[in-house]
C-alpha cells in the first residue's frame, strides 16, 4: 500500500515537474500586441506589430515603479514572405514574447489588399490559439497600414483601442455597427460564396508629427486621429475598390448591420435648409424570388426616425409636414440602397450575400445558378421599399425658422 | 468500497457520460459530413442511440440487471464468457485511453500549446484512480454535486451566445443528401451512445432496480438533448463552414461571448464542464475495467487492478495514435462499428440466453 | 490494502493495562490507614490530613487543599462530630458518620484505590478508627472561571454565555437550555495518567443510535496517557486522519451545543476545556453560525452565501491570480492586463514567488499576532502594515495587485465561524497555488475535482460529510446553503409543504 | 501486495495484466509499435465503412 501511495505521489510530482511551468509567461515577459498591420513590400509581406508598453500606458499609477515610462505603444515592422515568417523574424528584434490574444484589429494596407489578396493572412490568424477570430479587420485607405498604426492618439493611449472605439462610434454615420470581423470575412469568402467588404480607415490629416509623443501636447486633435471611411469591396480576396459613404450605408442597411443611422435630407419643402434625423430600429428583410427563370430580390426596410435638426421653414407641429419629412427620408434611403446595388451589380460582386439567400430559400435554383453566379447576380432584378415612421420630433416642437 | 447509487445519481452519471467528451467533438463530427444539417444528424444519432439502449436495457432487465460480466459467463459459457469479458475490459481501457488522449489533444491545441500533454493525462488519470478507489458511490456523489453546476454553467454560456444566433446559418434544411446526414449520425452514434453500454457493469449496484430503466433513459435523452442544442447553437452562431474549419467548435463558440466587457473571453469555463464529463467517462471506463478484472480473477477487491490499468490507459493514450489527425480520422470511421460489434456480440448472447431460458437462472 | 488513501487505521484497543495499585483493603486500624494514604499520595504538601487521634472515637479527615470547600468541612464535619464526641453517652464508631450535617453525597469505600481517586477528585475522606471503611464526602470546590462571553465565537445577537473549564458548570448550561428528561450525560474516562472526565451528551430518542455507539466505541478504544483539550480527542477518534477538514465541530457556545443535541447529534464534553465536540458534522455546518437562526432568514441566507464565497476566495484567489497572470492572459480584459503589466514592470520575482512570499509573511504575522504578549501588539501591527503594505510595493519587491490579493484572501479566511475550518483553507491555498503555478487553470480544475472527490469520500462518525449536498437530501436543503424561514418548517405551513413534496 | 494467499485465477489475471501493461508501456517508451490496435481495427472495419458510405 505504501508503495502504491509513493507511486502516485511520484506520478503527481512527475506530472507537475514535467509541465515544468511550461507555457508559463510572466506579465513582464510579455508584449501585448494590440494591433497587427500588413503591408506589401517588394512582393514580400511587411507585418507591423503595435505593442503596448505597459509602463507607459498605465503611467501615473501609484504602484508602477519608476522608470516605466515612454510612449504608450510602439510599432515594430518586420518583413517576411508570409506572416509567420515575419513573426519569427520579429523574435530577433523584439525584447519580449508577443502575446496575440489581445489583438483588437488587423489593418491591411490598400496595396496589399489589391495586389496580394487577404487570403494569405487567415491561416496563421486562425491557427494561432491566442488570436481571436472576432477581431476587427480594416483597410488603410489610400495608405499603408504602417501609417495608420504609427500614430499617437489623444484620449486613448492605445491607438488600437481608439480604433476599435472609433468603429463603434462611427456606426451611426457609416451604418456598419460593430465593424467587420475577421471571421465574417473568412466565412463570406469561403463559406457563403460571397464577396467580402471591409471597412476602411484613413488619417484625417496627414502629418508626420503625429508619430511623435510630443505631438500629444498640441491641442489640435485633428492631425492625430483616424477617420472610419466607406467600405472596401473585394472580389473574393482581392480588393477592387471603395464604396463611398452613401453606398456603405446602403450596404449596411441591406445586410441588417445598421442599428442607428443619421440622415440629412436635402430637399426641404422648396426652401433652403436641411432636415436631419436619426433612424433607429432599422429592420431589413430581403426575399429572393424566382419567376420564369428571372431572379428578383425584394428589399423591405422598416425603421423609426427621430427628428434631430430642422434648419428650414416647415411646420413641425403639423402631421402633414411630418409625413412629408418621412417621405423625404425614405427617398434618401432608397437612393443609398439603389446606389450600392447598382454599383455592386455593375461590378458583378455579390457583396450582399444574395447567393446565400437564394441557397437558403431555393437550394435547387442556387445549384443551377451557382456556376456563373456573378452574371446572374448582376442581372437580378432588385426592388426596394422603404418604410419609415417618424416617431418623435425631439425635445422641441417648433423650429426657430418658423417664426 | 461503496458502490451503491440511487436512480437519480445514475441519471446524472449517464448525462455526464453522454455530454462528456462529445460536447466539444459532436458539432465537428456531425457537421463535417452534413453541413448545416448537422443537427438532424445529431437527432438521428440520439434516436438510434435511444433504440440501441432500449433493447440493451430490456435484455438486461430480463436478467434482473446482473453485472454484464456475470451474464456473459452465464449466457456464453465459462470460456467464451471469459473471452468476452476480457474483450470488454480491453474496450473499456481503450475507450479511457481515447478520452484521455482527446483531453490532452485539446489542451495542447487550444489552451496551453507550450505544455506537455503528459501532465494533463497523468492528472486526470490520478483523479480517476482516486475516485474509483473509494468505489463507484464516490463518483456518483461527486457528479450529483457538480452536475447541476456544470449544467448551469453550460446552459448559461450557451445563452450568452444567443445574441449571435442566426437562423440563416441553419438554412436550407434537409439540403444535404441523406447519406451525408447518416454519415454525420454514424460517428456520433458510437460516440457516445454505444460506448455507454460499459455502464452495464454498474447496474447491479443501483438500489431501485424498478426505476433504473426510466432514469437511465432520462439521462440519455437529456444528454442527447444537450448535444442537439449544442450542435444547433454552434452551427447557428458560426455557420457550418466555420464549424468544419475548427478543431473544437464548441470552444470557439464560447469565444464569441461578449456581453459586457467582463463577460468576454470566458471560454475557459466550458473546459471545466468538458473536463468533468471526461472525468466521469474515464471513471466509468476504469470502473468497468477493474470490475471486469475482479470478476475474471474472482478476487474480492478491485483495488489491486487500479494501478496496472492506470498505467496501461496512460501508455495507450499516448501510443495508439501518433498524431491528432490520425486519431480524429480513426474515431470518425471505425469507432461506431468497433463498438457496435461488441454490443452485437453481447446482445446476441443475451438473446440466445433468453431463448435457452437462462434468464430465469440469473440472480437466483 | 483495505484502508483508503487518506484514512488510517482506527486505533485497535490494546489490552486493558492492569492497574498499578493493588486492591488494598482498608484496615480497621486508623494509624495503618493514615500511613497508607500518606504513602499513596506521596506526602505531597497539598494533601492535608487532619487527625483527631485523642478523641473518644478516633478519626481523621483527608483532603486536597484547594479542591474542597473548607467551610463545609468545618461546619458539616468537624462541628457536629465534636459536639457528638463531647456528649457523655457511649459512642460506637459506626455512628460517627451519622452525625454529619450535610447535603453532599456520601460514599463508602473499602479499597484504597477508590479512596485515592475520590480524594483526587476533591472529596474529603473520613477515616474512622475501628471501622474498616472510609467515608468520602463530595464537597469539592475549586477556583473556577466564571461564565463569560466566549472568546472564539463571538456574535452580535445571542446569548453571551460561554462554556468554562468546569464540566459541572457546562452541563448546567446545557441543562438550562434543554428542559427535557431525555437529556443524558454518559460518563467515561480518557487518559491513563490524566484520567480526564469525558461526558457524552445526547437526547435519548432523538439521537442516531449508530453514531452514539460509534462514539462510545471509539472513546473506549483510545489508548493514550494524556488528554488536555478536546482537540486531542478529536484527532484520536477521527477516522480521516489525513484530511485537512475538521470532521468535528468544536464550539464553546452552549446554545450551539444545545441546538446540536436537539438535532440528534452527540456532544462530547471535557473536563478542563471550554470547547465541546459536536458530531456527526457536515461540511456545510461550518458555514452555519448560531447567529443565523437569531436573525431574519433573508439576512442569514445572504450572510451564509457570503461565507461560502469568502471560503472559495480564501482558497483560490491567489492561485487564480497566478494562473491568470502567468498562463491565461487572454482571460483578463485588455486594459486590466495593461495595468497589471505596468505594476509588474521591475518586479524581480515570478508572480508565484511574489504571492507565496506575501502569503507566508501574512501567516507569520498572524501567528505572531496570536502568540505575542499583548503589550507588544501595536508594534507588530505597525511592522506588519509596513511589510505587507506600501513599503514592499514602493521597494519594488511585489506588485500592488498581489498585496490586494493577499489581503483580500486574508480577510476572507477570517469569515468562517469556526476557526479550525479556515485552517483547511489556509493549507489548501498553498497546494492550489503550486498547482496553478505549474498548470494554470487546468491545475485549479484538477484541484477542484480532487477536492470534491475528497469531500464526498469523507465521513464523520460513519455519516457522509458532504451531505446534504451529495448525497443530495432535498429535505435538508431548508437549512444548508440557504436558511429557509423558520415558519416554513416549524409552523403549520410546513405540513402543507411536506405533503406536497 | 501479494502476501495473502490468493487463488491461482487471481494470480494469473494479475500477472497477465501487469505483463501486458509493462510490455505495452515499454513498447511505448521505446517508440516501437508492437500492438497497432488501430491498424487492426481499421483493417477490420474499413471495408464496412466503405460499403456503408462509399469510402
Amino acid at each position: 500500500m505504501i508503495i502504491k501511495k509513493c507511486f502516485f505521489t511520484f506520478l503527481l510530482s512527475v506530472g507537475l515537474l514535467m509541465s515544468g511551468c511550461s507555457g508559463r509567461v510572466e506579465l513582464n515577459e510579455l508584449l501585448i500586441v494590440s494591433a497587427i498591420g500588413v503591408d506589401i513590400k517588394e512582393d514580400n509581406t511587411a507585418v507591423h506589430f503595435q505593442v503596448v508598453n505597459a509602463g507607459g500606458s498605465a503611467g501615473g499609477q501609484g504602484g508602477a515603479p519608476a522608470g516605466a515610462s515612454g510612449g504608450a505603444v510602439y510599432t515594430y515592422s518586420v518583413t517576411g514572405k508570409t506572416v509567420y515568417e515575419a513573426v519569427e523574424k520579429a523574435s530577433t528584434i523584439l525584447p519580449r514574447k508577443l502575446l496575440f490574444s489581445h489583438v483588437t484589429c488587423i489593418v491591411v494596407g490598400e496595396e496589399y489588399a489589391r495586389q496580394k489578396g487577404i487570403d494569405g493572412l487567415f491561416d496563421f490568424l486562425e491557427r494561432n490559439h491566442g488570436i481571436r477570430d472576432s477581431m476587427l479587420m480594416l483597410v488603410a485607405k489610400e495608405s499603408t497600414a504602417k501609417n495608420i498604426l504609427t500614430i499617437y492618439t489623444p484620449i486613448f493611449k492605445n491607438p488600437a483601442e481608439s480604433l476599435r472605439n472609433r468603429v463603434k462610434q462611427s456606426a451611426a454615420a457609416t451604418g456598419v455597427a460593430e465593424g467587420v470581423q475577421e471571421k465574417e470575412v473568412i466565412n463570406w469568402i469561403h463559406g457563403q460564396y460571397r464577396d467580402p467588404v471591409i471597412q476602411g480607415v484613413e488619417r484625417v490629416e496627414f502629418d508626420n508629427q503625429a508619430d511623435d509623443t510630443q505631438n500629444l501636447q498640441n491641442i489640435d486633435a485633428n492631425n492625430k486621429t483616424f477617420r472610419i471611411t466607406g467600405l472596401a469591396y473585394f472580389k473574393k480576396d482581392k480588393m477592387k475598390g471603395w464604396y463611398n459613404t452613401k453606398q456603405t450605408r446602403g450596404w449596411a442597411i441591406i445586410n441588417s448591420r445598421a442599428h442607428e443611422m443619421f440622415i440629412l435630407s436635402h430637399k426641404c419643402n422648396h426652401s433652403k435648409g436641411y432636415v436631419g434625423s436619426l433612424i433607429k430600429g432599422i429592420k431589413t428583410d430581403v426575399t429572393p424570388k424566382v419567376h420564369d427563370g428571372q431572379l428578383s430580390y425584394k428589399i423591405n426596410v422598416k425603421g423609426k426616425a427621430i427628428l434631430q435638426e430642422v434648419t428650414c421653414k416647415i411646420n413641425v407641429g403639423s402631421p402633414k409636414e411630418l409625413k412629408k419629412i418621412e417621405f423625404q427620408i425614405e427617398e434618401e434611403l432608397t437612393k443609398e440602397l439603389t446606389s450600392v446595388i447598382d454599383k455592386a451589380q455593375s461590378k458583378k460582386l455579390d457583396v450582399f450575400g444574395f447567393g446565400k439567400l437564394l441557397y437558403d430559400n431555393h437550394p435547387e435554383m442556387w445549384r443551377k445558378y451557382k456556376k456563373d453566379w456573378a452574371e446572374h447576380f448582376s442581372d437580378a432584378n432588385v426592388k426596394t421599399t422603404v418604410n419609415i415612421t417618424l416617431e418623435t420630433v425631439g425635445a422641441r416642437v417648433e423650429s426657430i425658422h418658423e417664426q | 468500497m461503496n458502490h451503491n447509487l440511487n436512480h437519480w445519481q445514475l441519471s446524472l452519471i449517464v448525462f455526464s457520460f453522454i455530454m462528456g467528451s462529445s460536447l466539444l467533438m459532436a458539432p465537428n463530427l456531425t457537421s463535417f459530413f452534413s453541413g448545416q444539417d448537422a443537427w438532424i444528424s445529431m437527432i438521428l444519432a440520439v434516436i438510434i442511440g435511444f433504440l440501441i439502449n432500449i433493447l440493451w436495457l430490456f435484455l438486461l432487465k430480463r436478467y434482473q440487471f446482473q453485472s454484464i460480466f456475470a451474464l456473459n459467463e452465464l449466457t456464453a459459457g465459462k470460456i467464451m464468457g471469459t473471452a468476452v469479458n476480457i474483450t470488454i475490459v480491453f474496450y473499456a481501457l481503450h475507450l479511457a485511453a481515447y478520452v484521455i488522449r482527446n483531453l490532452s489533444n485539446f489542451m495542447i491545441a487550444n489552451v496551453i500549446p507550450e505544455s506537455n500533454p503528459w501532465t494533463y493525462q497523468i492528472m486526470i488519470i490520478l483523479l480517476a484512480v482516486y475516485t474509483t478507489y473509494y468505489g463507484f458511490n464516490n463518483i456518483a456523489r461527486v457528479s450529483e454535486f457538480l452536475n447541476p453546476w456544470m449544467f448551469l454553467l453550460f446552459i448559461g454560456s450557451l445563452l450568452l451566445t444567443i445574441n449571435k444566433f442566426e437562423f440563416s446559418n441553419l438554412k436550407p434544411v434537409f439540403d444535404q443528401k441523406f447519406v451525408y446526414i447518416a454519415q454525420g449520425a454514424y460517428s456520433t452514434t458510437g460516440f457516445p451512445f454505444i460506448e455507454i453500454i460499459l455502464l452495464g457493469s454498474v447496474f447491479v449496484y443501483v438500489k431501485q432496480k424498478e426505476k433504473l430503466t426510466k432514469s437511465y433513459m432520462a439521462g440519455l435523452l437529456w444528454g442527447g438533448a444537450v448535444l442537439i442544442i449544442t450542435v444547433i447553437a454552434v452551427v447557428g452562431v458560426q455557420g457550418d463552414y466555420m464549424v468544419k474549419r475548427q478543431s473544437y467548435p464548441t470552444y470557439e463558440l464560447m469565444r464569441n461571448i461578449s456581453v459586457v466587457s467582463i463577460l468576454e473571453r470566458i471560454e475557459v469555463l466550458i473546459t471545466v464542464v468538458w473536463i468533468f464529463g471526461i472525468l466521469v467517462k474515464v471513471v466509468v471506463c476504469l470502473f468497468a475495467a477493474v470490475s471486469g478484472l475482479k470478476h475474471i480473477s474472482g478476487h474480492t477487491s478491485m483495488r489491486v487492478f487500479l494501478l496496472p490499468c492506470a498505467i496501461l490507459i496512460w501508455s495507450m493514450a499516448n501510443h495508439i495514435h501518433e498524431n491528432m489527425m490520425e486519431f480524429t480520422d480513426f474515431v470518425g470511421q471505425n469507432w461506431t462499428m468497433w463498438w457496435f460489434t461488441l454490443y452485437a456480440v453481447i446482445v446476441i448472447f443475451l438473446i440466445a440466453g433468453i431463448m435457452r431460458g437462462k434468464d430465469k437462472q440469473a440472480g437466483t | 490494502m483495505t484502508h483508503p488513501f487518506f484514512k488510517r487505521k482506527r486505533h485497535i484497543s490494546q489490552k486493558e493495562t492492569s492497574r498499578s495499585e493493588e486492591k488494598l483493603p482498608v484496615s480497621a486500624d486508623i494509624h495503618i490507614d493514615l500511613a497508607k494514604i500518606k504513602e499513596l499520595l506521596g506526602n505531597s504538601i497539598d494533601v492535608k490530613v487532619i487527625e483527631f487521634l485523642h478523641a473518644p472515637v478516633k478519626f481523621a479527615v483527608c483532603y486536597i487543599e484547594g479542591m474542597v470547600n473548607k467551610q463545609q468541612i468545618e461546619l458539616s464535619i468537624f462541628e457536629p462530630i465534636k459536639r457528638w464526641q463531647q456528649t457523655d453517652c457511649k459512642k460506637k464508631p459506626e455512628e460517627l458518620i451519622h452525625q454529619l450535617e450535610t447535603a453532599a453525597p456520601l460514599y463508602t469505600y473499602r479499597h484504597f484505590d477508590e479512596i485515592t481517586a475520590a480524594v483526587l477528585k476533591g472529596h474529603a475522606a473520613i477515616f474512622v478508627d475501628r471501622v474498616d471503611a472510609v467515608y468520602c464526602l463530595a464537597i469539592e470546590m475549586w477556583q473556577a472561571r466564571g461564565v463569560e462571553e466566549p472568546q472564539s465565537q463571538t456574535m452580535v445577537r445571542g446569548p453571551r454565555e460561554g462554556f468554562v473549564e468546569t464540566l459541572q458548570t457546562n452541563t448546567t448550561l446545557i441543562r438550562r437550555r434543554i428542559n427535557t428528561p431525555s437529556l443524558r450525560f454518559n460518563l467515561s474516562e480518557v487518559g491513563k495518567i490524566t484520567k480526564t472526565t469525558v461526558l457524552i451528551a445526547y437526547l435519548d430518542g432523538i439521537v442516531d443510535q449508530d453514531v452514539l455507539t460509534e462514539v462510545k466505541e471509539r472513546l473506549k478504544n483510545i489508548n493514550t496517557d494524556k488528554v488536555f483539550e478536546s482537540g486531542m480527542i478529536e484527532e484520536l477518534i477521527d477516522e480521516n486522519g489525513y484530511s485537512p477538514f475538521p470532521v468535528f465541530q468544536s464550539s464553546e457556545r452552549p446554545d450551539v451545543a444545545a441546538a446540536a443535541l436537539t438535532e440528534g447529534k452527540v456532544v462530547i464534553m471535557f473536563e478542563g476545556t471550554p470547547f465541546v465536540l459536536i458530531t456527526p458534522t457536515t461540511f456545510i455546518s461550518f458555514f452555519q453560525a448560531a447567529e443565523d437562526y437569531y436573525h431574519h432568514f433573508d439576512l442569514s441566507t445572504f450572510i451564509r452565501l457570503i461565507r461560502i464565497l469568502s471560503f472559495i476566495i480564501s482558497i483560490s484567489l491567489p492561485a487564480a491570480f497566478i494562473a491568470f497572470t502567468t498562463f491565461h492572459h487572454e482571460l483578463i480584459p485588455t486594459s486590466l492586463l495593461v495595468s497589471l503589466g505596468a505594476q509588474r514592470e521591475g518586479v524581480p520575482f515570478p508572480a508565484f514567488v511574489e504571492a507565496l512570499v506575501m502569503e507566508t509573511i501574512f501567516e507569520v504575522l498572524r501567528e505572531a499576532g496570536i502568540r505575542m504578549p499583548r503589550p507588544i501588539g501595536s508594534a507588530v501591527s505597525i511592522v506588519g502594515a509596513i511589510v505587507i503594505g506600501e513599503s514592499a510595493v514602493a521597494a519594488g519587491l511585489v506588485s500592488p495587485a498581489v498585496v490586494i490579493v493577499v489581503s483580500l484572501t486574508a480577510i476572507s479566511s477570517f469569515v468562517s465561524p469556526y476557526y479550525g475550518f479556515s485552517g483547511a483553507a489556509r493549507l489548501l491555498r498553498f497546494i492550489l497555488m503550486v498547482l496553478a503555478a505549474t498548470t494554470g487553470i487546468f491545475g485549479m480544475i484538477f484541484f477542484l475535482f480532487g477536492l470534491i472527490i475528497h469531500l464526498c469520500a469523507l465521513t464523520s462518525m460513519g455519516k457522509p460529510y458532504f451531505t446534504p449536498l451529495a448525497p443530495f437530501q432535498s429535505g435538508q436543503q431548508k437549512d444548508s446553503i440557504l436558511r429557509f424561514p423558520l415558519w416554513w418548517t416549524q409552523t403549520k405551513l410546513y405540513s402543507k409543504w411536506s405533503k406536497k413534496s | 501486495m501479494n502476501n495473502k494467499a490468493q487463488s491461482i485465477k487471481y494470480r494469473v489475471t494479475l500477472t497477465a495484466l501487469w505483463g501486458f501493461t509493462i510490455i505495452y508501456t515499454i513498447s511505448f517508451l521505446a517508440g516501437k509499435q508492437l500492438f497497432p490496435f488501430d491498424k487492426w481495427i481499421g483493417a477490420l472495419f474499413k471495408p464496412v465503412y466503405a460499403m456503408m458510405f462509399g469510402g
